[in-house]
C-alpha cells in the first residue's frame, strides 16, 4: 500500500508539472482501468485542432472544433502521451500551439459504480436473509402464479391421451440465466411426467444444453423411483441454428402430436412460430420467457404465459422450497426498493435536486 | 465429492466475476472478457457433442428403418456434405484444407461451401423466418377478440398501432384540426409507444433483473444445484 | 447463366417453396427440408466455430506461440473434459466444466443485468413530469412513472393481492396489455417486409415479373 | 383450445388471402402517396440544397438481409443526387456493401444512363476497420483508398482529382443497418471534421439514432425504414420499389384489421349462438 501510496504521489508531482500551463492541461480519468485521458483547454478562439502523438512521435488529429474539452479513450495504461493544441491565429496568419502530457493510471476501484455496487448489496444481503430465515424454519407465503397452476392439468391430459409431453429449453446457451429457470422448472415436470408414465420431448439447440438437460431429467427420473423410464434418446439435440431448430421442433410437433408444449425460457423471433404451430396440433401450451419482445406472441398463442419474473419465480413456486421461497421474497424486498427510489427521484428531480438521480447514473 | 467440488468451482468463478466488476485494476479488468472467450473455446469443443447425438439419432433411425427413414438419411447426407465441403476447401475467408479450389470455384462461381450457404441454407432460413408474417395475421385473426377488459385493451392498442404504421393510418385521421393533432393515428401510435409501453417494458425489464440477480446469486451460493444431476 | 447458377437458383426455389407448403400441412417436400436444413444447418455452425474461433483463438495461437499462451490450456482443458460424456463411465467429468461456465454466467448476468436492466432503468424513470414541452407529454411522463411503479408492484410475490393492494396491481397488468398490443401491432410490419423480401425472390429473381 | 378441421380450413384461408394481399401489390403497383415526414423531408433537402458538380460520398453499411428495406434508400437517394449531378463515390464499411452499391448503381443508370464510371461516380469498395477507416479519410482518402473496386489508382479517377481529405466531401449519405454504420459517421465525420451527415437505417433501429437529429445537426436529417424510403420516392416523385412495397405493406396490414373484424363477427356470432340455447 505505502508503494502504491508513493507511486500514486510521484505521478501526481510529475503531472502538476506537465500540465502547469493553465490555457490546456491533460489529466487521468480517475477511479478507472486506466483508459482513458480527460483534456481541457481555455483559449479564446472558434476552432482548435487537437493533435496526439502516435508512436513514431507523428502527429493525429483527433478532433477539431469549438468545444472546450475532450476524452481520449483510446489509450493503454501506464503510457505516456503527448497531446498538442492548435490555436489558429488568423489576424496574425499564424497560430500557437500548447504541447501536454499525461498518462492513464489503473485504479482499484471504479467510483462512479458505487451507486451500483450498494444497491446489488442490498439485494443480495436481502435475499442471502429470508433464505436463512428459511432454514431456520419460517414460512413465507407466494401468491397464485396461474400459469403454473395448470400444469398438472397439462401433463394430465397427456397421460389420459397417450401423447407425449414437449419441452423447449429456449434458444438461449448454458450462459443464459433464462435456460438454467427453464432447466430448474424441466426438473419438476420430468419427475412428474416419469410419476404419470409419461414421454417427454427434449429438443435442445447447444450441446451445453444437452449435457445438462440430460443430468437435470435423470436425477428426475431417479428422484420418481424409475430410473429405467428414463430414455436419453428422447432428450436430443437438433442443431446450433436459430431456424433451422425451429424448423425441427415443428416437425416433431406435427408428427409426435404432443399434447402439452411447454416454452420456456429465453426465445426471440421464432416465438410465435412455435407457438402457432403448436395450436394448430391443439396442444395445451405454457410459456413463459423474460424476453419482453416475445410475450406479446405467447400471449396471444399459448394458453398460459409466465410473464417476465413469474419465469424465475416458478421453480420456487413448483417446489415450495423453503429456501427458494426465501430467496423470491428478498426479490420483494428489491422491488420495493426501487418502488421507493423512483418515488424518490421524481420528487427530487422535482425538486431540482440532481445529485440524486446523478448518484444513481453514475454506474453507466 | 463428484457434486461438491463443481459448486464450489462455480462459486468461486462466479464470486471473481461479480467482484472484477468493480476493480479497474488488471487482472480483473480483463477477466471477464477472458471468461467469455473460455466460454467460447469450451463450446466450440462440446458442439461436438450434440453432433454426434445428432448423429447417432439419424443412424439410428435409419438402421430401424422407421417410418420416413430416408428423410433422416438425407438429413445425414447433407450434414456431411456440408461439413466435408467445408473443411476440404474452407469458407470465403478461410483456407480449407487442401486449399482454395480454385477449379471449382471456376464453376461453382464460390467456394462449395459459401455455394450451399447461398443457395440451400439461407432460403431455407429465410424462408422459415418469413413464416412469422402468415402467424402474425392467424394470431391476430384468432386471439384478438373482444372479451375481457384486459384483452380489449390488447386488441385496441395492437389496431391503432399498426394502423399508425402506415400510409392510410395517417390518411385517416388528417382531417382532424391542429388542436387534436394528437388524435392523429401515426401521433397516438408514437405516444403510446413513447410512454405507455416504455413504462410496461421497463416494469418487466426490472422486475426479470431482480429474478436475474436472485437466480445468479442461488447458483454462486450453491442453491439452485438441478443442472449438475444427481449424486449416483 | 451458368449451369451452377441456374442449378442454385432453382434448388434456392425448390427449398423455399418446400417451407412455405408446410402451411398447407405436412408433407414429404416440408420433411425433407427440414431434415437438410437441421443437417446442413448443424454442420454450418461447426465449420464457423472451427473456423472463426477454435482455429484462430486457440489453435493457431498455440501453434505459433505454446509457450505464451499456456493459459489457453485451461480452457481447451475444459473443453475435452466437456467431451468425456461421450463415455458414460467419465460423464461426472463433465459436470466440472459445466459448474464454471454456469457459476462465470451467474456472476456475468447479475451485474450486467443488475447495471443495464435494474439499475440504469430506475435512473430514466427519475425524471421531473413537468420538465416536458407540451401538455401530452407531461400527461405521458405521468403515466410514464405510474406504469412503471405499478407494474414492478404486479410482480410483487409475497402478498395476496386483494382489497386496496390489488388496485396497483390491476393497474400494472393493464400497462402490461397496452405494451403487448403496442409491440404485436409494432412488429406486423417487420413480419410482412420478410415475406416481402421471399416474394421479392420468387418474383424478381426466378419468375422476372417484377424488375 | 382444440381444434378442428373447420379452424385448420380458416387458418388456411387466412395464410391464402394473406400471400395475395402481398403478392399482387408487388406485380402491379398501385403507387399510395404517403405522407413525408419531418425527417425524411431534411434528407432531402440536404441533398437538393448542395450545389451541383461536388464530389459526396454514399456508405454502404449493410448486407443482404436488411436489403428489403435499404435498398429502395439508396436507389431513390442516388438518383435524387445524380439529378442534383452530384458526382457519387461509393463506399461500404460492411463487407458485403460493395455489392449493394453495384445494384444501386445498376438500378440508378436506368433511369441516367449518361452517367459514367469514374466521372460521375465511382465504388471504392470496402473499408476494414469502420471507425478507424473513417477517421483516416480524415487525414488523406488516396491513403484509405489506393485504388477502386476494379483496380483503378486514385489518382487516375477523374472526379478525385481535387478531393484530399473528407473536408473536400459535400455530404456523407450512410445507410446503415447496424455497427459501423451512421454513429461512427456522424462522431467521426460529422463531429470531427465537421462535414453534414444524412443516412438511412431499418425502422427497428431508427428510433436510437433519432436523437441526433438535433439543433445541432449531427444528423442532417434521416429515413427509419420502408415508410421512410416510399416517402423519399414521393419527394423524387418516382413509384420505387419503396412505394410499391409500401402498398403490399398497407395492404397487408388493412388485411390484417379486417381479420381481427371478422374474428370479433364470428365470436360474437358463435356466442349468441350459445346464449340462444
Amino acid at each position: 500500500m505505502k508503494k502504491l501510496l508513493l507511486v500514486v504521489g510521484l505521478f501526481l508531482c510529475v503531472y502538476v508539472q506537465l500540465s502547469a500551463s493553465s490555457l490546456f492541461w491533460v489529466e487521468d480519468v480517475p477511479w478507472d482501468e486506466g483508459k482513458a485521458l480527460s483534456l481541457e483547454w481555455n483559449v479564446p478562439a472558434e476552432t482548435v485542432y487537437l493533435q496526439k502523438a502516435d508512436s513514431l512521435g507523428a502527429w493525429d488529429l483527433i478532433y477539431a472544433g469549438a468545444e472546450k474539452k475532450y476524452k481520449d479513450s483510446e489509450v493503454n495504461p501506464q503510457q505516456l502521451y503527448t497531446y498538442r493544441l492548435i490555436v489558429p491565429r488568423p489576424e496574425i496568419g499564424d497560430s500557437i500551439s500548447f504541447i501536454a502530457t499525461a498518462k492513464p493510471i489503473e485504479q482499484w476501484f471504479y467510483l462512479h459504480k458505487l451507486s451500483f455496487l450498494l444497491i446489488l448489496l442490498a439485494v443480495s444481503f436481502a435475499i442471502i436473509y429470508y433464505v436463512n430465515g428459511a432454514r431456520n424454519g419460517k414460512d413465507y407465503f407466494i401468491r397464485r402464479i396461474t400459469a403454473l397452476d395448470s400444469v398438472d392439468e397439462a401433463i394430465g391430459r397427456a397421460t389420459e391421451k397417450g401423447k407425449p409431453i414437449l419441452f423447449v429449453p429456449g434458444i438461449g446457451d448454458l450462459d443464459d440465466i433464462q435456460t438454467i429457470a427453464s432447466l430448474t422448472i424441466m426438473s419438476h415436470l420430468a419427475q412428474k411426467a416419469a410419476e404419470y408414465d409419461t414421454e417427454l420431448i427434449v429438443p435442445c439447440r447447444f450441446s451445453m444444453v444437452l449435457s445438462a438437460s440430460r443430468e437435470v431429467v435423470k436425477e428426475a427420473y431417479l428422484k420418481a423411483g424409475k430410473p429405467d423410464a428414463y430414455k436419453e434418446e428422447r432428450i436430443f439435440y437438433l442443431t446450433d441454428d436459430q431456424f433451422g431448430y425451429v424448423a425441427g421442433i415443428d416437425g416433431i410437433m406435427l408428427r409426435e402430436q404432443p399434447a402439452a408444449n411447454f416454452f420456456l425460457g429465453s426465445f426471440y423471433a421464432e416465438s410465435l412460430i412455435l407457438a402457432e404451430t403448436g395450436f394448430s396440433t391443439g396442444a395445451i401450451q405454457t410459456s413463459g420467457t423474460a424476453q419482453a419482445s416475445q410475450l406479446p406472441f405467447f400471449i396471444v398463442s399459448c394458453d398460459h404465459t409466465l410473464i417476465g419474473e413469474e419465469l424465475f419465480a416458478a421453480s420456487a413456486y413448483l417446489s415450495r422450497d423453503p429456501q427458494q421461497l426465501g430467496s423470491l421474497k428478498g426479490h420483494d424486498f428489491g422491488k420495493v426498493l426501487v418502488i421507493l427510489f423512483i418515488i424518490m427521484g421524481v420528487v427530487t428531480e422535482m425538486a431540482g435536486w440532481h445529485w440524486f438521480k446523478a448518484f444513481f447514473e453514475g454506474a453507466q | 465429492m463428484k457434486r461438491n467440488l463443481p459448486l464450489i468451482f462455480a462459486f468461486i468463478s462466479g464470486i471473481l466475476v461479480v467482484i472484477s466488476e468493480f476493480i479497474p485494476h488488471r487482472p480483473f479488468s480483463q477477466m471477464v472478457s477472458t471468461l467469455q472467450d473460455w466460454f467460447m473455446i469450451i463450446a466450440g469443443f462440446a458442439i461436438i457433442l450434440g453432433q454426434i447425438s445428432l448423429f447417432q439419432a439419424n443412424l439410428a433411425k435409419i438402421k430401424e428403418k422407421k417410418s420416413g427413414w430416408y428423410f433422416y438419411l438425407a438429413g445425414l447426407l447433407s450434414f456431411m456434405l456440408m461439413l466435408v465441403i467445408g473443411l476440404l476447401w474452407g469458407t470465403q475467408e478461410y483456407r480449407g484444407l487442401i486449399g482454395h479450389g480454385e477449379a471449382i470455384q471456376g464453376w461453382l462461381g464460390s467456394k462449395p461451401f459459401d455455394y450451399m450457404f447461398d443457395n440451400a441454407y439461407m432460403p431455407l432460413s429465410a424462408t422459415m423466418f418469413s413464416l412469422l408474417a402468415f402467424f402474425i395475421a392467424s394470431a391476430a385473426y384468432r386471439a384478438f377478440i373482444i372479451r375481457s377488459f384486459e384483452s380489449n385493451l390488447l386488441m385496441i392498442t395492437a389496431v391503432i398501432v399498426i394502423l399508425g404504421r402506415t400510409s392510410f393510418g395517417g390518411m385517416l385521421t388528417a382531417w382532424l384540426p391542429e388542436s387534436f393533432k394528437f388524435w392523429h393515428l401515426p401521433n397516438l401510435s408514437d405516444f403510446i409507444m413513447e410512454y405507455p409501453n416504455s413504462a410496461a417494458q421497463r416494469a418487466i425489464m426490472i422486475s426479470a433483473a431482480l429474478g436475474i440477480i436472485g437466480s445468479s446469486l442461488r447458483i454462486i451460493l450453491g442453491i439452485e444445484r438441478s443442472y449438475l444431476g444427481s449424486d449416483k | 447463366m451458368s449451369f451452377a447458377g441456374t442449378f442454385g437458383l432453382w434448388m434456392a426455389v425448390f427449398f423455399t417453396f418446400s417451407i412455405f407448403s408446410f402451411l398447407y400441412k405436412d408433407n414429404p417436400f416440408y420433411k425433407f427440408a427440414e431434415q437438410v436444413f437441421v443437417g446442413l444447418s448443424a454442420a454450418y455452425w461447426l465449420v464457423y466455430l472451427y473456423y472463426s474461433i477454435m482455429l484462430p483463438n486457440l489453435f493457431s495461437k498455440l501453434i505459433s506461440d505454446f509457450k505464451g499462451n499456456l493459459i489457453l490450456l485451461i480452457p481447451a482443458a475444459l473443453g475435452i473434459m466437456m467431451l468425456m460424456r461421450i463415455i458414460p463411465k467419465t460423464q461426472w467429468i463433465s459436470r466440472f466444466p459445466i459448474a464454471i461456465m454456469i457459476g462465470t454466467s451467474a456472476g456475468i448476468s447479475m451485474v450486467r443485468y443488475a447495471k443495464s436492466d435494474l439499475l440504469s432503468q430506475i435512473s430514466a424513470t427519475m425524471i421531473n413530469p413537468f420538465a416536458a414541452v407540451s401538455v401530452s407529454a407531461v400527461i405521458g411522463n405521468f403515466l410514464l412513472i405510474i406504469g412503471t411503479i405499478c407494474g414492478v408492484y404486479f410482480f410483487y410475490f409475497s402478498k395476496k393481492q386483494e382489497g386496496l393492494s390489488a388496485v396497483p396491481s390491476k393497474l400494472g397488468i393493464w400497462f402490461l396489455m397496452i405494451s403487448f398490443g403496442a409491440s404485436f401491432g409494432y412488429t406486423v410490419m417487420a413480419r410482412i417486409s420478410l415475406l416481402i423480401g421471399r416474394l421479392e425472390f420468387i418474383l424478381k429473381d426466378w419468375l422476372h415479373i417484377i424488375k | 383450445m382444440s381444434v378442428n378441421a373447420n379452424s385448420q380450413t380458416e387458418r388456411r384461408i387466412v395464410f391464402l388471402v394473406l400471400l395475395l394481399a402481398v403478392a399482387l401489390p408487388l406485380i402491379f403497383p398501385i403507387g399510395w402517396k404517403t405522407e413525408v415526414s419531418g425527417y425524411t423531408k431534411m434528407a432531402w433537402n440536404l441533398i437538393e440544397s448542395t450545389p451541383d458538380s461536388v464530389v459526396v460520398i454514399f456508405s454502404f453499411d449493410y448486407d443482404p438481409s436488411t436489403m428489403t428495406e435499404l435498398q429502395p434508400m439508396a436507389e431513390a437517394m442516388l438518383e435524387h443526387a445524380f439529378s442534383r449531378n452530384h458526382k457519387v463515390l461509393a463506399m461500404a464499411l460492411w463487407p458485403q456493401g460493395a455489392q449493394m452499391a453495384e445494384q444501386a448503381f445498376a438500378e440508378a443508370k436506368k433511369a441516367y444512363p449518361d452517367k459514367a464510371y469514374g466521372v460521375d461516380y465511382i465504388n471504392m469498395g470496402y473499408k476494414v476497420a469502420g471507425i478507424v477507416a473513417i477517421q483516416a479519410m480524415g487525414r488523406s482518402m488516396a491513403e484509405v483508398f489506393p485504388t477502386d473496386q476494379r483496380g483503378i489508382k486514385y489518382q487516375e479517377i477523374p472526379m478525385l482529382k481535387n478531393i484530399r481529405t473528407l473536408k473536400d466531401i459535400a455530404y456523407i449519405n450512410s445507410l446503415s443497418s447496424g455497427t459501423p454504420g451512421i454513429k461512427e459517421w456522424v462522431m467521426a465525420g460529422r463531429d470531427a471534421y465537421g462535414t453534414p451527415v444524412t443516412g438511412g437505417t431499418t425502422a427497428v433501429s431508427a428510433p436510437g439514432f433519432f436523437p441526433y437529429v438535433n439543433s445541432q445537426k449531427q444528423l442532417h436529417g434521416m429515413l427509419g425504414g420502408l415508410k421512410a424510403a416510399s416517402e423519399y420516392e414521393v419527394l423524387i416523385g418516382k413509384i420505387g420499389s419503396a412505394t410499391t412495397k409500401m402498398d403490399a405493406q398497407s395492404i397487408a396490414h388493412l388485411l390484417i384489421l379486417i381479420f381481427i373484424a371478422v374474428g370479433n363477427v364470428k365470436a360474437f356470432r358463435a356466442r349468441r349462438r350459445r346464449d340462444a340455447i
